[in-house]
């Protein structure tokens, strides 16, 4: 490994950091010069992602690379150890372009009260605190990464916000550290019970032999962690205020990249250490998904407020992504790690689109907007475009997180109530088709038909320069991985599959201990009969 | 070609970004790239027809259970006859060509062309009438202001309708099934502007959306059933061989036969299809009539070991796919009558149709089906286009403010009788052949309440198409312009469809059986699905009946006109006219006991139902699902879930600030708390740990 | 005697002291009060220290009255550094600081 | 035996009652003079208890000292001579009940370690002991004390000195 | 035969002590607009008793003298450094204070002086009597200091409250003491231990005797219900008295109870487990529910220190269940002080800055710091964020070594305790965003027109660059911290 390789990913994270620290250095009125060190930064991040990604070992990349592993806490026995495979890899670069992207777009537009310097300094924080949770391999460097995104989030949904911003903020907080305090203590136990490490890969490898009671009350704890960030179905009220409120880039990298620490927690973390925890919990977790997605759908239909509502979509397909890790598959998890990404990728648009939207109209509200095709035609499409791209239209991102989902659910994990999934499996696709509804029904409120009144005599601007660049990467993302989901599939595939090799077989193992017989069977008894 | 037919679709994706990206910069708005594209690929297309026709059959196929024990035997001249003799059948073999799109651990998901008589089929009719409709759009949307996006969408459909009669996976299936709906969504919300055009856009995009969760269900169910490949080749013949469980493939046929309801606007999900006459006329034809929705139909054809064996057809009797298919012929004739919009009449004809393509293939009839999709799209798409340049000459679809028009607009009324013709089911035009077939297949099936089913709508077909007909180029002319022909680029393509309207029947008229040799399959053979000969007494049955319908309606629209007579005015209705005159003291109950309440008490009560009731479910989920909406948000979400979140942080806050009291200020307070708690503490301690 | 004759002694004063702490309204008698809980405490360190036989008791007992000198001094100088402000010792008025 | 146990009878019923009058009394200055006979039977009870050094150091510190700090203290908040009203707050109840309470623990506790166990002062702890220990093995709590009583004097000049 | 007195040991406490005579005498001579000096002679001795401490941690051999009864050991030097420490930080933060207060200064300087050798000494403290005298000369100053704002109301009462519910609870703590004595006839906590590991020490005298020592040093380290003091006090006193009592005072007294604990009543943990899970949980909870009603920062910074001392007072609870859980409990306190004191001096410190501009400690009145003075609003947040356990700011590795000890022990209880723990960190948060969110997203409150930068003097700004150096770097590197609290866990 040459010099390089072992600090690429340290790098990745901590140059943001680095160019934070930069900015505060820079006066206050010299505001072109922090935007330049900000986009540098980010840039240099990027670039340094292009790197990995030619670094990378594709062919095995089920296996840890650009590994690094230097001590850090000797006392608790906790490492610098960050590495990346498969799964880490598309979200690095997703959070990592999320962010230059979010440089690019507020580079005129600051939200009031401006202030570009703390801005953007918090925005890199953000994005070290994201990076560095997508390659830590030691818990506890994960949950500090995992935390230090909080800080920037609060102070730029409370600053920058909007008029309820103070009680988003907060909300959106205390949450997320519920649930990041219960699962430190899940951490904890997992040490213990792992033979003193925190390191994810060991723990992997001794986590199984933990009992299976133990294994159940310690995902709780993870579970609540994790789930609360994602939001899972009842924990997701702090998503559609904090989105709502946050400025746009915050409510872009919220959804873009914040929400996926949850799921990736899940999938890196909660499943791989604790299988038969991970059996236990799996109806529960995939029943809350679909509610999820159903209650999310509904919610949406509610929403008089455009942001709201994307942030309301949000919960639904934070839903599919959570049904296909809770049927323990390498398809689901597949199914999981693509809707993360293009979920990513299509909301983080959407929040960039509505964000744009309410700089024009000065509102977001659904029903004093109409005819946006008439007054900007190329925001109208691109609109409609990732509406579309949202309810999982085939062709595009979207789709590849929603329907191996609920291909997935079909066929769970062996062991797992096969019949209860089948029913989440037509639950979910209920969801899509409620997806299909809110949001065309958004769209056609929003961009069809003529102008409001009030708006008729504004001059709209239709997408400008900074938007097209921030954009464009987006769109065309949303594009290639619909199109060529092996981009993202083939990635991911190595490491799923060895996760779900540590998952397979643990609820037929835990079944079999508490005496059920594995239901594995692809007989319906109730269409047997049916067909006679 | 054959092996080459990924480059079909790909033309007009290709024209797809280009008139995306440049067509506002392009002349016409890029109208002119997307018919290029589109010409090319039905040259391509008719290539592969004739490769495909050229092509020897080497494919041996075991068949299921012999059909010459019975002596109803295919034609005599079929080559795939020839080896029918023994154990096995040739059949052309499909020609496939695939590439791994992803891969799961071991399994590669992969995409690529299946090519085989069904897909020749219907690229030669897809491309055949895209480019009809593209030709006549060229004129027809000229003045459009969004020409370029009415482009784009039309190439962008018409590249997804071939990805998904060529696809070789239900995945790659699926994704053009859906690029269709987005087209169809845009396409009929062209005119967004109005909020009904918005409105039915979103509401066809819903409906089949609904039906779309069987199919993702089902393909799915079918992915694992089948050793979890997306395969439709081997699909099926899982199915065939047993390898899937009966119970399954049911499962899987029903779901997947959702997908169908939907797509292929079957009762009841057929509510959105006359809404989406909103569109542009070209639209309704190509994608409203021609194409998208026989998808479904497609479907079934195409995974039709699943259905053979999930709805156990070769049982005879009923399933869920006839009787749905024969409601859908019924109820949707009857609805057709009381239309005033001409569109809105070929709508439900269509959906009529269609009707008839499901009741086909679950009879059974497989080929037959097939061959009335191919001659349906000719003659549909035809009609639409007729109406579209009726509508072109006097700006509207609203056929009270027609009349008379024949005089003023000869080519589209010649070529809209035509059509009228081979969808009334005379012979020897295309509707008489397949329709034929249609009957002859349910009748010999064991289907005997489908034929029935499509002997009544034979009829009714017949009526609705006369009275349509003599509406729109009857009587004076009733509405305000000044109607004239259309130009060339509108009545060559008419031309043309009428011609194949005519014609297209003798494909696979008795003797003849082209058609059903082409797409002679291995699903086909080893299902057994047998195919009946030509039936004298059915096709006698059938063209009397439909001149009865001919008749009947006649007889009431003369009624109606008063009393200057049809006969001076029309051959057609003067002989159908004396038909029925000469049997008057039978038909005056008839015409009004039968005719009269179907068009009057029955069809109005059955549209009310519809509107009402059908529709309003439809609607009415629409409404139930934002009132679901408004509940999940403001009473569950806002109420209770984040009011037990609010709740809590009110209760820390109240506990704060019940226990700031306890804190008074005077210190002899806080001595006596901390000698009782310590007095307390004590006790409990001894007690605790003695 | 009996060991447990000084140690209910003790206990008597001390509890006593803590009745007058609480019940007293003047800061001097509510430092008094401390005094007998304090001087309960050298009865028990006392009595125990002969029970044991070792000096350490009465050392003991000798560092709480040095400790309890110097606290009555520091005590009474607070009283008369509040009475100087307020002019007053009267413990239950003193709550401007509450909640 | 019986003398010892006649005197601490005495003794305790003085010191009980007396210790009563402080808490209870509602002159000021008689809350001192009974505090003196608390102390000083305090005094008594180390000298039963052989502990002399201890029961000089009491009157000395105590009565000699701090009581006489009270006395000016009492004078200098210009506290009633006299008998006054409203010694007492409004918590009395409260108070007398825990102290009722936390004397019935300590009692228990007391009676059932010791029961009747004898204590029985043979060796008198003479002055020389006393400093012999401090000197030896309490050798820095005892300069620890000396700087806390700087720091008392030090502190409670400061703080109650007029400025 | 080893001599009596080991000096090198002992001159911690002999420089302080030199120093402390010196600061009064030096008083005297110094004119009264030049007494800084006697504050910067104060500052000396303070880092001139911390070399010794240092010297003895290099040369890391264990040191005993009267028989055990005062120990120079990791555990003692540690905490010795971290009162010099948090000492010299009150000193930096009183010096402006006291002279722009008028306030008596070479006093104040003695008096905390003696505080702080009264801290010195309880940390090598192995004997009740020690610890008894060590605590009252750690207390007694502080009573007076807690008053020094003479002229002010609030000031007096602060100390009148400390004052008498101090004497009490010493009052109460001597008689449990004298119990122990009684039962075990020794002053020694070693003796102590053993005689309590044996048959009498299950004696009910001696459970009400253990929990009497216990409630007097619950009662400093101000654990609910024996906190009411606190918030009253805190409020009252000068502001750099309260961040010395809220952080050295506290320690000390937590320090005393891990002698009193680990060495002497490590036999009767059925005792005092319950008695530390209690109040753990409910100085935690009554702690941090009463904070979230606060409007005055200082009271608010009062109430949020009982619940950090219930944080602390968490390991105690499950240090009795195994052997294993002892180490770590302790590793836990010791690190969760240290930490503890950096931050909260930190945010002690913070207020003193702020408070420069706005005179006042209500919250309101921060509104808009982030505007004129981003750095402040930004430290403060970091203080304030700290004590929430927010990484990577330190205080999250002190509520992540709780959470060990709580899951090492791993018991049923204990894990109660850590949910409950967990929850409260959670409710904690809310008050404390609060602060972050005055200084952030409100504006400034009407009529104040100042709107420039506010200056903040040199020594002040030591104050809080060490504080925030150690916080920041605690949080970042946590493993300095973490050996440290490792090796001088008292009792293995």
């Amino acid at each position: 490994m040459n010099g390089f390789e072992s600090w690429a990913l340290t790098l990745a994270v901590f140059l943001p950091l680095l160019g934070a620290a930069l900015i505060l250095l820079i006066p206050k009125e010299s505001e072109t010069a922090v935007k330049t060190v900000a986009f540098l930064t980010a840039g240099i991040t990027s670039l340094v992602g292009l790197w990995i990604l030619t670094a990378f070992d594709f062919k095995s990349s089920g296996r840890l690379q650009l590994d690094v592993n230097v001590p850090w806490i000797d006392v608790i026995n906790s490492r610098y150890h960050i590495a990346l495979d498969g799964i880490s890899l598309p979200l690095l670069l997703l959070s990592m372009v999320i962010t230059l992207l979010c440089v690019i777009y507020s580079w005129d537009h600051f939200p009031e009260p401006h202030n570009p310097k703390a801005f953007l300094a918090l925005l890199l924080v953000l994005a070290t605190g994201m990076n560095g949770t997508f390659v830590a391999q030691d818990l506890i460097l994960f949950f500090v990464f995992f935390e230090l995104v909080l800080l920037p989030m609060y102070f730029m949904i409370g600053v920058w916000g909007g008029p309820n911003r103070q009680y988003a903020a907060i909300k959106f907080f205390l949450f997320t550290l519920f649930g990041s305090a219960l699962m430190i203590l899940g951490f904890l136990a997992l040490y213990f019970l792992g033979d003193n490490t925190f390191d994810i890969p060991e723990l992997i490898a001794n986590g199984s032999t933990i009992a299976r009671g133990t294994q159940i009350l310690i995902f709780g704890g993870l579970f609540m962690g994790f789930a609360i960030k994602v939001p899972m179905f009842p924990f997701h009220t702090w998503l559609p205020d904090a989105h709502t409120e946050a400025p746009t880039v915050g409510s872009v990298v919220l959804a873009a990249v914040m929400l996926k620490l949850g799921t990736y927690g899940f999938v890196r973390i909660a499943l791989p250490i604790l299988p038969e925890g991970a059996a236990a919990w799996a109806p529960w977790i995939g029943g809350l998904a679909v509610i999820g997605i159903i209650y999310g759908a509904l919610g949406c239909l509610a929403q008089r407020d455009l942001k709201r509502l994307i942030a309301f979509s949000s919960v639904a397909h934070m839903g599919f992504v959570m049904l296909g890790i809770a049927t323990l598959t390498d398809y689901g998890i597949n199914a999981a790690v693509f809707g993360m990404v293009s979920h990513g990728l299509i909301t983080g648009m959407l929040f960039f689109l509505a964000g744009s939207i309410q700089e024009r109209f000065g509102t977001r509200e659904i029903a004093r907007l109409g005819g946006l095709l008439v007054q900007a035609p190329r925001l109208g499409w691109i609109l409609g475009f990732c509406a579309m791209a949202s309810l999982g239209l085939p062709g595009l991102a979207g789709f590849w997180g929603e329907f191996p989902a609920i291909l997935s659910a079909y066929n769970p994990a062996g062991g797992l109530p096969v019949g209860l999934f089948r029913g989440f499996m037509v639950v979910a696709s209920i969801g899509t088709v409620l997806a299909a509804g809110y949001l065309l029904w958004m769209y056609q409120r929003t961009a069809f038909g003529t102008p409001k009144e009030e708006f008729e005599a504004k001059h709209i601007h239709d997408v400008h320069g900074p938007e097209w660049v921030a954009w464009a990467p987006l769109l065309v993302g949303i594009v290639a991985f619909g199109v060529f989901p092996g981009l993202l599939f083939n990635i991911t595939d190595g490491a799923v599959q060895g996760i779900a090799k540590s998952l397979d077989g643990s609820a037929e193992t835990a079944d079999a201990r508490s005496g059920a017989t594995p239901v594995r069977e692809e007989k319906l008894p109730l269409a047997e009969e049916a067909a006679h | 070609m054959l092996e080459n037919a990924w480059v079909i679709p790909a033309l007009p994706v290709l024209s797809f970004f280009i008139i995306l990206f440049f067509g506002k910069r392009l002349p016409k708005g890029g109208a002119w790239v997307g018919v290029a594209a589109v010409a090319l690929a039905f040259g391509l297309s008719v290539v592969a027809v004739g490769q495909w026709i050229s092509r020897p059959a080497t494919l041996e196929v075991a068949t299921h259970h012999g059909s010459e024990g019975e002596g109803q035997t295919v034609e005599g001249d079929d080559p795939a006859h020839g080896a029918a003799e023994g154990e096995h059948d040739a059949v052309r073999e499909p020609v496939r060509r695939e590439v791994t799109w992803f891969s799961n651990g071991p399994i590669d998901i992969k995409v690529g062309t299946h090519i085989d008589g069904l897909a020749v089929a219907m690229l030669f009719v897809v491309t055949t009438i895209a480019f009809a409709v593209h030709v006549f759009s060229t004129n027809y949307m000229a003045d459009d202001v969004r020409i370029t996006h009415y482009f784009a969408a039309l190439s962008l459909f018409t590249a997804g309708m071939l990805v998904m009669v060529t696809a070789s996976t239900t995945l790659l299936l699926l994704f053009g099934w859906e690029a269709m709906g987005l087209c169809s969504f845009m396409l009929i919300g062209h005119w967004w502007e109005k909020h009904e055009n918005s409105s039915a856009a979103l509401k066809a995009f819903f409906t089949t959306r609904t039906g779309d969760i069987g199919l993702l269900v089902g393909i799915s169910i079918l992915f694992f059933a089948a050793g979890q490949t997306f395969d439709i080749a081997t699909l099926n013949e899982a199915a065939l061989t047993g390898a899937i469980s009966k119970g399954v493939l049911t499962v899987g046929a029903i779901a997947l036969f959702c997908g169908v309801i939907g797509k292929s606007a079957q009762f009841p999900l057929h509510t959105w299809l006359p809404d989406a006459m909103a569109g542009p006329t070209p639209v309704s034809a190509l994608i409203h009539a021609a194409t998208m929705v026989v998808a479904g139909v497609y479907l079934v054809a195409r995974v039709y070991g699943v259905f053979w064996e999930g709805f156990n057809i070769a049982a005879g009797g009923v399933n869920l796919g006839a009787v749905i298919g024969g409601v859908t012929v019924l109820i949707a004739a009857l609805l057709a009558f009381v239309q005033t919009d001409i569109k809105r009449v070929l709508a439900y004809s269509t959906v009529s149709q269609l009707g008839y393509m499901v009741m086909a293939l679950c009879v059974g009839a497989w080929t037959a089906g097939v061959f009335h999709l191919f001659t349906h799209a000719m003659f549909k798409g035809l009609l639409f286009l007729g109406s579209g340049s009726v509508s072109h000459a006097v700006h509207t679809f609203d056929m009270r403010e027609m009349g008379g028009l024949r005089k003023f607009m000869p080519t589209t009324y010649k070529t809209f009788l035509v059509g009228s013709i081979a969808l009334a089911g005379l012979p020897p035009l295309a509707g008489f052949w397949s329709k034929d077939e249609i009957l002859t297949g349910a009748s010999a099936g064991g289907f005997p309440i489908m034929f029935w089913m499509g002997v009544v709508g034979a009829g009714m077909t017949a009526a609705y198409m006369t009275r349509c007909v003599w509406l729109t180029f009857f009587g004076e002319y009733r509405g305000h312009g000044h109607p004239h022909e259309s130009p060339a680029a509108i009545t060559v393509p008419l031309i043309a469809l009428a011609f194949l309207a005519a014609v297209a029947g003798f494909l696979n008229a008795p003797g003849v059986g082209l058609f059903g040799d082409w797409t002679n399959n291995a699903v086909t053979l080893a299902a057994g699905v047998e195919h009946h000969a030509f039936s004298p007494f059915i096709a006698v049955t059938s063209t009397l009946v439909a001149i009865a319908g001919i008749g009947l309606a006649a007889l009431w629209y003369v009624r109606n006109a008063g009393p200057h007579g049809i006969t001076e005015r029309n051959a057609a209705a003067r002989a159908g006219y004396t038909f029925l005159l000469n049997r008057y003291y039978l038909d005056h109950l008839y015409t009004d006991g039968i005719v009269g309440s179907i068009k009057g008490p029955i069809a109005r009560a059955a549209y009310w139902i519809n509107q009402n009731v059908i529709d309003g479910i439809v609607n009415g989920v629409g409404i139930a699902a934002r009132k679901a909406g408004n509940f999940t948000y403001d009473i569950l979400d806002q109420g209770m879930v984040d009011g037990a979140i609010n709740g809590s942080a009110a209760a820390a806050g109240a506990g704060g600030g019940f226990l700031r009291t306890t804190q008074t200020g005077r210190v002899q307070q806080y001595a006596a708390v901390l000698f009782a708690a310590t007095a307390i503490f004590a006790v409990v301690l001894i007690v605790v740990t003695i | 005697m009996i060991l447990n004759q000084f140690l209910m002694l003790a206990a008597v004063l001390f509890c006593i002291g803590v009745y007058g702490v609480l019940a007293r309204r003047n800061g001097v008698l509510v430092l008094m009060s401390i005094e007998l809980i304090l001087n309960a405490v050298n009865i028990n360190l006392i009595a125990f220290g002969a029970f044991h036989d070792t000096i350490a008791g009465q050392v003991f007992a000798l560092f709480v009255i040095a400790v309890a000198a110097a606290e009555v001094g520091v005590g009474l100088a607070i009283v008369l550094l509040i009475y100087r402000n307020r002019r007053s010792v009267d413990l239950t008025e003193i709550n401007m600081m509450k909640g | 035996m019986i003398a010892q146990n006649l005197i601490f009878g005495i003794l305790s019923v003085v010191m009980g009652l007396a210790a009563l009058r402080v808490v209870t009394t509602q002159n000021v200055v008689h809350a001192a003079l009974y505090l003196v006979v608390v102390l000083g039977g305090v005094a008594g009870i180390f000298i039963l208890l052989a502990a002399e050094f201890a029961a000089i150091t009491q009157v000395l510190v105590y009565i000699g000292a701090i009581v006489v700090l009270f006395l000016f203290g009492l004078m200098l908040t210009k506290a009633p001579i006299g008998k006054a009203a409203n010694l007492d707050n409004d918590q009395k109840f409260v108070a007398a009940l825990v102290s009722v309470m936390l004397f019935g623990v300590l009692a228990w506790a007391q009676i059932d370690a010791f029961q009747r166990v004898e204590v029985q002062p043979d060796r008198v702890g003479t002055s020389a002991m006393v400093g012999n220990s401090i000197f030896t093995q309490y050798l820095v709590p005892f300069e620890v004390i000396s700087v806390l009583l700087l720091a008392a004097l030090v502190g409670a000049v400061v703080i109650a000195r007029k400025d | 035969m080893t001599p009596l007195l080991d000096y090198h040991a002992l001159a911690p406490e002999l420089i302080l002590t030199v120093g402390l005579c010196l600061v009064l005498v030096v008083d005297l001579f110094v004119a009264e607009d030049r007494k800084v000096l006697v504050t910067n002679l104060a500052g000396l001795t303070v880092l001139a008793s911390l070399v010794p401490v240092l010297t003895l941690a290099v040369d890391g051999a264990d040191r005993a003298m009267f028989g055990g009864a005062y120990a120079v050991d990791n555990f003692a030097l540690l905490l010795k450094g971290l009162f010099l420490v948090t000492g010299y930080v009150t000193l930096l933060m009183s010096v402006n204070y006291l002279d722009e207060g008028d306030y008596y200064e070479g006093e104040f300087s003695f008096l905390l002086l003696s505080s702080l050798l009264g801290m010195t000494v309880m940390a090598s403290a192995r004997d009740i009597l020690s610890i008894f005298v060590a605590l009252e000369l750690l207390s007694i100053p502080a009573y007076l200091l807690a008053g020094w704002r003479k002229r002010d109301l609030r000031s007096n009462e602060a100390s009148l409250k400390y004052y008498l519910l101090g004497v009490l609870a010493s009052g109460v703590m001597l008689y449990g003491m004298s119990l122990i004595f009684g039962v075990v006839g020794s002053t020694n906590l070693y003796e102590i231990g053993e005689v309590l590991n044996s048959s009498f020490g299950r004696l009910p005298l001696v459970t009400v005797g253990i929990f009497l020592v216990i409630v007097g040093f619950a009662f400093k380290v101000s654990a609910v219900p024996f906190h009411s003091w606190a918030p009253d006090t805190y409020q009252g006193a000068p502001t750099p008295v309260t961040a010395f009592l809220s952080v050295a005072s506290k320690a000390a007294g937590f320090v005393a109870l891990m002698q009193l604990v680990f060495i002497g009543f490590l036999g009767r943990d059925d005792v005092w487990g319950p008695l530390f899970w209690a109040l753990a949980a409910l100085t935690m909870t009554v702690g941090n529910l009463i904070a979230l009603r606060q409007t005055n920062i200082v009271r608010m910074l009062a109430y949020s220190s009982i619940a950090q001392a219930g944080y602390i007072l968490v390991p105690f609870a499950v240090a009795g269940d195994s052997r294993e859980a002892l180490a770590t409990a302790q590793s836990a306190s010791i690190t969760y002080l240290a930490i503890y004191a950096a931050m909260n001096l930190g945010a002690f410190a913070m207020v003193i800055a702020i408070a420069r501009r706005t005179g006042s400690g209500e919250l309101s009145s921060y509104g808009g710091l982030f505007k004129y003075s981003p750095a402040l609003a930004v430290i403060m947040s970091a203080f304030m964020f700290s004590l929430a356990g927010i990484p990577p700011l330190g205080g999250w590795f002190a509520k992540f070594m709780i959470f060990r000890a709580v899951i090492e022990a791993g018991t049923a209880s204990a894990v109660v305790l850590g949910v409950i723990a967990a929850v409260n960190s959670v409710i904690a948060l809310f008050y404390y965003a609060n602060v972050a969110r005055e200084m952030w997203f409100s504006p400034s409150p009407e009529g104040v027109d100042d709107r420039s930068r506010v200056r903040v003097p040199a020594a002040l700004s030591a104050a809080v660059v060490i504080t925030l150096v150690l916080t920041l770097g605690v949080g970042v590197y946590p493993n300095a911290i973490a050996r440290l609290g490792d090796m001088a866990v008292l009792v293995r």
